[in-house]
């Protein structure tokens, strides 16, 4: 349970705001942290703890797309499909993950390992194609960083390339993307 | 706001306005974190400094924009207001990617209508902007070079509005849906001719109706698309008819 | 009055115009009394007789029991109860249906309003009884009538397109209706 | 009751002006000149949502076009509806609105009765949508409520009803955009407080009741309006039948009491009337074995025996018991039969049970039989003290009252109940309280004393009635310093720092209301315990003044009217003494008879009358002591030892298994009268459909024994006897649209001030005893569920869906302590006797307590102890301590 784990956290959450309820997407998202996905014993204990009953939470829950109700592999790839990066290729970034890994959006490898799925706009517009990786940013892609990307994460759990969130002043680790 | 008390992100009705009654009932100004950075700035240097930059009256000030599409370097550019789109995209982003010539360009984020070659002097303003046809909106601009099919891009833009409806009001919840699934049958070769005129019907009554301003922004890329580029939109259909694939029975014929 | 006109008067004119037709059958005499019921007479493309009810092509019953026609009806020669399937969770059929034919019309309206065309008009008209209460016909033999008289049906509703496939369809996952 | 005069304004709809108050909304102002705005998310007791935008219209010098449900009317506002500009609007927006509904009204219980159908009429839209329509997954939702997820046009209303007004907070759209449904959690079925809200104020057909499923059309139906029979709330409803089948049942906005708000009782009960276990002839015993007869045979029978025993006992040796859920006409006519043509006073009515504490204390102190407030002074109300009222589930529309006052009027809500706050799908009335004082039912009395103290400790004694009363304040001040704050800590379990701060707040409101309900007013000492929270109003300034007042809650329909017509032994009708020789003779006169002197006996008193041989003749109209009241009364040897038992029943029921005659009596759906509702307000029943059988309605029956036994109470409907009810109480429940409470009077006050107070202050101001629990004990108390209301919703269909069985309530920690997991079977036992049950794990329940529902706990009555109040003759037996041992 939750509560158990991150007593401190959880407290340190909920102080933050003037009102209880305030906590929830932050109390969500640890949940998500935890499990790799927010559960429906999450969100029941959330409720309770936030003094909200559990169709409050779940209608929040299920409001935001970047919280996941359903089991995810431990690497969540996040392929942004929004026009900006379909123009530098993110169909083409998909595509490498149905010919590498063999899933498509929405889908999980058999080992639980990798999940994909097709996600609207990150806001890394500059720097597509781009994919997040649960909460780290990839962005450039090519096919060979891809590989990289996905060799690391299978052998270290994760990798150098990452390059976000934060976006400016470029990292200078950053491959300078070809297209 | 709603987002940080907790609930569903969903615009709220105004007035009463935020800035007399906004997160948790109270006063709230909300702000961007673009507007947050020019802050120190204009505090640190004055106003007529900030003024003095760009081109007054309205538009003043340097604002960053971020180019993306099939230009040479995209990426993020702090210029003056002011510049025109040309300089931007062939100076600052260092032309089209594969120098093909540039097909149309979308000047300020997803919800700016498309502008065309032809716009490409317009200077870098608010005013001008709007003048052409669009607005600048967030300062995202995307470069989309010959060959591009906008229907295509249309689509695309289309989905990402249906994806982020946050499904409170009815024309943008229904609306979003209807045309994403009208513009995906054209794109599979799939539309009618009369499925053109609905489509700018459904964006007309759209646009005004709804809760917020995105209801009348996920209109702009199909309306822009239709106005600069029907044939293409044409040619898919033409195609379609002549290949004589099966056409939808309308629900509204049996029952 | 003109010479034509006094000429027409004299020679009773007008009597022959009336007469022209019956004049014309006694030279060219052809018999038009049928000899019913060893004769029949063909009728006509539209002709409206005996209602039935009908069935899908696997069998099922079309009447969803919306009690439609039994509103359309201007003489309530039709009584529907209607109630959900046994068996088949939420999905309602008609489970009395009556049609008091002693008080029929046969105006049709009650075809017109049946949304699912399961009311059809067949071309059966030799319905005389000796026992008025006949006439008093229930489910059965209205799907008995139609079974005879419509032998190519039509198939299930929920195939014919996409957009009521959720029309009146069963869930065998929920519990039946309580009471 | 808005005594604030609003300010108005002036503003034109479609070129005719009007005059609206401030702070209309468009949409309502147009609803008043008559012009009909379409609209699905818009209703009148939510807040503005404008998420449908079919209510767009013109408004002058604004640009865009406004939603009319949240714009608010201005002065000198133009406002155009019938443009070509809005027309477009709408049908374009009702076309969008069409584009994912499936179209299945054929199969849609809505269809007939549905919004969307009939704009869809009015605007002659033809979709052009050509596309595939959303599909939802189908879930189930739950037993009563059937949810059709694809024909929801997302307008939330029921969300925000669920929210708004019940505060239960079971609904929440799911997802996002197109794709957002409705749903309760997850996967799992909807469970909550069943009020049928959804169900009515969903505009489409994606939420129907499940139980009336199928089974009619709306122009197949026919309506009565009239007043549901489930509690003393009096919530007005409109049965709507088929034939002579009970279909369903609504309530519109604004109509009654209720104003279109009901409980699950009120929505899920109706189906009681028709079950197929009525009794549908007259039964006689003959043989030891009850038979059918004709209505001729069981009279004669009842004359006969009636007479013989009359003449050779006297009168006295009869007794009557009527239910408290008859009709007035019924109440008034069976106390004239008893009076009259039997000639005693042995009378009672179920109002016994508790409703007569309430009474009796605020006759005492303030002269008034009914409360001086009305549900618009609780909406209305500053402060609300709620004591023992277990309001959600025993007076449901008063706790709405509550539930609104504090969420839109932000009232100040004190409880003390026995109640603990815990977030559940049903709501729970001290979640929104300010101050909670959580107490077990037994020590309420110390509470209101431990206020009482803070009170006087905290100087908060009002100034004049200082001066006006010196005695009576010092009395009552040195009454209660004789108490320790350290023995009210130790009897009520709350630290005294509660009581002040509650002191506090109830002395700093202008508009106070008290409200004590049956979990009170059925304890033991209850008499004393209203008798003292009057005692701390009068000494707050809170009971005469203006919107404040006391407000004991009924539990039966027509427990309050039972008291008025005079259905109890020591009260005849207007609620005059019996032993007031004016009001002995002012009755004469109107009945142009003499009454009889004697003092008349009550429930118990009958009961031990019985015993002994005194009583030989019980008519019983509707109640059930045998299954009430606990064993240990002698309450069924007492029965079996009578000569003659005349039951008048809807079912077979207990009572009536031992009785002589069963007549079959009519229920409220299928007579007409009037109810009397917990605030004093009288309203009309009609009858739905006819009597089932050959049942007859009550009055019928005691008339009908009137002529048989020679002194004939005739009377032609239940019309007449209201007209002579209204010759003997003048201007008796006039029907108008609110009631008007009657004044404190000061007469009364001044004499309880100077007199009343001194005859029992003493006893009063005492502790009542503390329970002493031992380890592996539980205090077991009775409650009343909010899915059930007596024995008669057990008869229900559609509330035994929701709440089978009665089930052993209890605290999670309590249920830890004893090993006990829910659904585990339990044994409960004392010195009495032993109960077997199963075991419900439910935060609401306080450590230390379980709670049991009556409607269920028949067997379990013997474990509980029965104590007549002295004062009020209230038999209590309400609470036991009982140990639970888990079984097999």
């Amino acid at each position: 349970m939750l509560k158990e784990k991150h007593a401190t956290e959880i407290e340190e959450i909920i102080s933050r705001y003037p009102v209880r309820r305030s906590a929830l997407i932050p109390l969500l998202y640890l949940a998500q942290r935890e499990e790799g996905f927010v559960s429906e014993a999450a969100m029941k204990e959330i409720a309770g703890l936030l003094r909200l009953t559990p169709p409050q939470v779940y209608e929040t829950a299920t409001f935001y797309t970047m919280l996941n109700l359903k089991p995810v592999g431990k690497f969540h790839l996040q392929v942004c499909k929004s026009l900006m990066c379909g123009l530098a290729g993110s169909d083409t970034v998909i595509g490498w993950v149905k010919t590498k890994l063999g899933i498509g959006p929405g889908e999980m490898t058999t080992d639980k390992l990798f999940s994909l799925s097709a996600v609207e706009c990150l806001a890394a517009c500059g720097t597509a194609p781009m994919m997040q990786v649960n909460e780290d940013y990839y962005e450039r892609l090519t096919e060979e960083t891809f590989d990289r990307i996905l060799a690391d994460l299978k052998k270290d759990g994760t990798c150098s390339l990452k390059t976000g969130p934060f976006m400016w002043p470029e990292p200078a680790n950053a491959v300078k993307g070809e297209t | 706001m709603e987002s940080l008390e907790g609930k569903r992100g969903l615009p709220r009705i105004k007035p009463p306005f935020p800035a007399t009654h906004g997160l948790y009932n109270k006063p709230t100004v909300v702000n961007n974190i673009e507007t947050l950075a020019n802050l120190p700035y204009i505090v640190g240097r004055g106003p007529e400094w900030f003024a003095s930059i760009g081109s007054p009256p309205k538009s003043t000030g340097t604002r960053v924009f971020c180019v993306s599409g099939h230009v040479k370097q995209p990426g993020n550019y702090e210029v003056p207001m002011g510049v025109t789109f040309r300089e931007l995209i062939y100076e600052h982003a260092g032309g089209m990617r594969s120098d093909k010539p540039l097909k149309a360009f979308i000047p300020g984020g997803a919800s700016a209508p498309f502008l065309t070659p032809s716009h490409l002097d317009v200077k870098l303003d608010f005013e001008s902007v709007a003048a052409a046809g669009s607005m600048l909106g967030s300062g995202g601009v995307t470069v989309m070079e010959e060959g591009t099919d906008m229907v295509w891009a249309a689509l695309r833009l289309m989905e990402f509005f249906y994806h982020e409806s946050c499904g409170k009001c009815s024309p943008c919840r229904e609306g979003s849906s209807w045309l994403v699934q009208t513009m995906r049958r054209i794109v599979a070769k799939r539309g009618q001719m009369q499925d053109l005129e609905t489509l700018v019907d459904l964006c007309k009554n759209i646009e005004g109706r709804t809760v917020c301003a995105f209801g009348d922004a996920s209109v702009a890329p199909i309306m822009s698309t239709l106005k600069h580029w029907r044939p293409e939109y044409v040619t898919l259909i033409q195609e379609a008819e002549s290949a004589n694939l099966i056409k939808l029975e309308p629900a509204g014929v049996r029952h | 009055m003109t010479f034509t006109a006094w000429l027409k008067t004299i020679t009773f004119y007008d009597i022959f115009v009336g007469m022209k037709v019956t004049m014309k059958h006694m030279v060219h005499y052809r018999p038009v009394t049928l000899q019913y019921p060893h004769e029949k007479r063909t009728l006509p493309d539209n002709y409206r007789g005996m209602l039935a009810l009908l069935r899908y092509d696997d069998g099922t019953e079309k009447c969803v029991g919306c009690d439609l026609c039994e509103a359309a009806c201007p003489s309530r020669v039709i009584r529907v109860v209607s109630a959900e399937v046994p068996g088949e969770p939420t999905k309602r059929y008609s489970k009395e249906y009556y049609m008091d034919m002693t008080r029929c019309l046969f105006c049709g309206l009650c075809v017109d309003a049946c949304p699912v065309d399961a009311l059809g008009m067949t071309r059966e008209f030799e319905w005389s009884v000796y026992d008025k209460r006949q006439l008093h016909l229930n489910k059965e033999q209205l799907l008995a009538i139609g079974d005879r008289s419509f032998p190519v049906r039509e198939k299930q509703l929920e195939l014919q397109h996409p957009n009521v496939a959720f029309f009146n369809v069963a869930f065998k996952h929920l519990p039946q209706k309580p009471g | 009751m808005d005594n604030i005069t609003a300010e108005h304004v002036r503003l034109t709809i479609d070129g005719i002006s009007i005059s609206v108050p401030k702070g209309t909304l468009v949409i309502e102002a147009a609803r008043r000149v008559g012009v009909m705005i379409p609209h699905f998310c818009y209703h009148p007791k939510l807040k503005p949502d404008a998420n449908c935008r079919m209510c767009l219209v013109e408004v002058e010098r604004m640009p865009k076009l406004q939603t009319s449900c949240s714009t608010v009317a201005t002065e000198g506002m133009t406002v155009r509806t019938a443009t070509t500009v809005v027309h477009n609007a709408h049908k374009s927006v009702l076309e969008f609105i069409l584009a994912n509904h499936p179209l299945d009204c054929p199969v849609c219980d809505q269809g007939g009765k549905c919004d969307l159908q009939d704009f869809s009429h009015q605007y002659t839209a033809t979709s052009r949508f050509a596309e595939t329509k959303r599909i939802f997954q189908k879930e189930y939702f739950s037993p009563l409520i059937e949810t059709q997820m694809n024909r929801c046009v997302q307008c939330l209303r029921c969300v925000r009803y669920c929210d708004e007004v019940m505060d239960v907070k079971a609904l929440a759209p799911i997802g996002r955009g197109t794709m957002t449904e409705i749903k309760s959690f997850g996967a799992h079925p909807l469970d909550c407080e069943f009020c049928g809200g959804c169900v009515q104020i969903c505009p489409v057909g994606a939420i129907t009741s499940r139980l009336s499923m199928y089974e009619y059309r709306p122009w197949m139906l026919k309506r009565a309006d009239t007043v549901c029979m489930f509690c003393g709330d009096g919530c007005q409803i409109t049965v709507q039948t088929k034939d002579q089948e009970l279909i369903e049942v609504n309530s519109a906005q604004g109509a009654g009491r209720n104003s279109g708000d009901l409980c699950a009782r009120g929505f899920f009960g109706f189906r009681a009337a028709s079950h197929p276990d009525r009794l549908t002839h007259p039964l006689i015993r003959r043989n030891g074995a009850l038979v059918e007869a004709t209505w001729e045979e069981a009279l004669e029978f009842v004359a006969e025996h009636t007479k013989r025993l009359k003449l050779s006992h006297g009168p006295q040796a009869f007794g009557g018991l009527i239910s408290g859920r008859c009709t007035n006409e019924e109440l008034y006519l069976f106390q004239k039969f008893m009076r009259l043509t039997i000639g005693t006073n042995n009378l009672d009515s179920s109002a016994r049970y508790g409703h007569i504490n309430g009474v009796q204390a605020m006759r005492s102190v303030q002269g008034t039989h009914r409360w001086t407030v009305t549900f618009e002074d609780i909406v209305q109300a500053d402060v609300l003290l709620l004591i023992g009222t277990n309001i959600t589930e025993a007076n449901p529309i008063t706790g709405l009252k509550v539930k609104e006052a504090v969420k839109k009027h932000e009232a100040t809500l004190l409880t003390i109940e026995a109640i603990q706050p815990a977030i559940g799908t049903i709501s729970n009335i001290s979640n929104l309280s300010k101050q909670h004082v959580c107490v077990a039912p037994s020590q309420f009395g110390a509470a209101v004393l431990g206020l009482l103290k803070a009170v006087v400790e905290g100087n908060h004694i009002d100034s004049t009635l200082r001066q006006q009363a010196p005695d009576y304040v010092s009395a009552v001040s040195q009454a209660i310093q004789q108490l320790d704050w350290e023995d009210l800590a130790v009897s009520t379990g709350v630290s005294s720092e509660s009581f002040v701060q509650m002191a506090a707040s109830l002395a700093g409101g202008r508009r106070v209301v008290a409200l004590a309900g049956q979990t009170l007013l059925r304890s033991q000492g209850a008499y004393g315990v209203c008798l003292n929270l009057l005692d701390l109003l009068l000494l707050t300034g809170k009971l005469t003044a203006q919107g404040c007042g006391f407000a004991p809650l009924a539990e039966e329909n027509n427990d309050q009217g039972a008291v008025e017509m005079g259905a109890v032994s020591a009260l005849l009708p207007g609620v005059l003494d019996l032993t007031d020789r004016d009001a002995r003779d002012q009755i004469t006169r109107a009945w142009k008879e003499d009454l009889p002197v004697a003092t008349g006996a009550t429930l118990i008193e009958m009961i031990g009358l019985a015993q002994t041989g005194i009583i030989k003749g019980l008519f019983i109209v509707g109640e059930n002591p045998v299954g009430s009241l606990p064993p240990q009364t002698g309450v069924k040897e007492a029965l079996s030892k009578l000569d003659l038992l005349v039951c008048q029943e809807l079912f077979l029921t207990e009572t009536a298994a031992l009785a002589h005659v069963v007549l079959p009596a009519a229920s409220a759906m299928e007579k007409a009268g009037t109810f009397t509702n917990t605030e004093g307000h009288v309203q009309a029943v009609r009858p739905a459909i006819d009597p089932v059988g050959d049942s007859r309605p009550d009055w019928e029956i005691l008339s009908a024994f009137s002529v048989f036994l020679g002194a004939p109470l005739e009377y032609g409907d239940a019309k007449e006897i209201l007209k002579e009810i209204r010759a003997v109480i003048p201007g008796y429940g006039s029907l108008g649209p609110s009631p008007i409470p009657p004044a404190v009077d000061p007469a009364a006050v001044d004499r309880y001030m100077n007199e009343g107070y001194r005859r029992d202050l003493a006893t009063r101001y005492t502790l009542p005893a503390r329970d002493v629990r031992q380890d592996g004990t539980v205090q077991l108390g009775l409650t009343q569920s909010l899915f059930h209301s007596g024995k008669l919703s057990t008869y229900s269909t559609g509330l035994l869906q929701i709440e089978p069985s009665g089930l052993l309530q209890m605290n999670p920690v309590d249920a830890a302590r004893l090993g006990l997991d829910a659904g585990d079977r339990v044994r409960l036992s004392n010195g009495q006797g032993k109960f077997t049950t199963t075991v419900k794990v439910l935060d609401r329940v306080p450590e230390g307590l379980a709670w049991l529902p009556d409607h269920f706990a028949q067997d379990a009555l013997r474990l509980f102890d029965c104590v007549v109040d002295p004062d009020t003759k209230v038999p209590s037996y309400r609470t036991a301590s009982v140990s639970v041992v888990k079984t097999a």
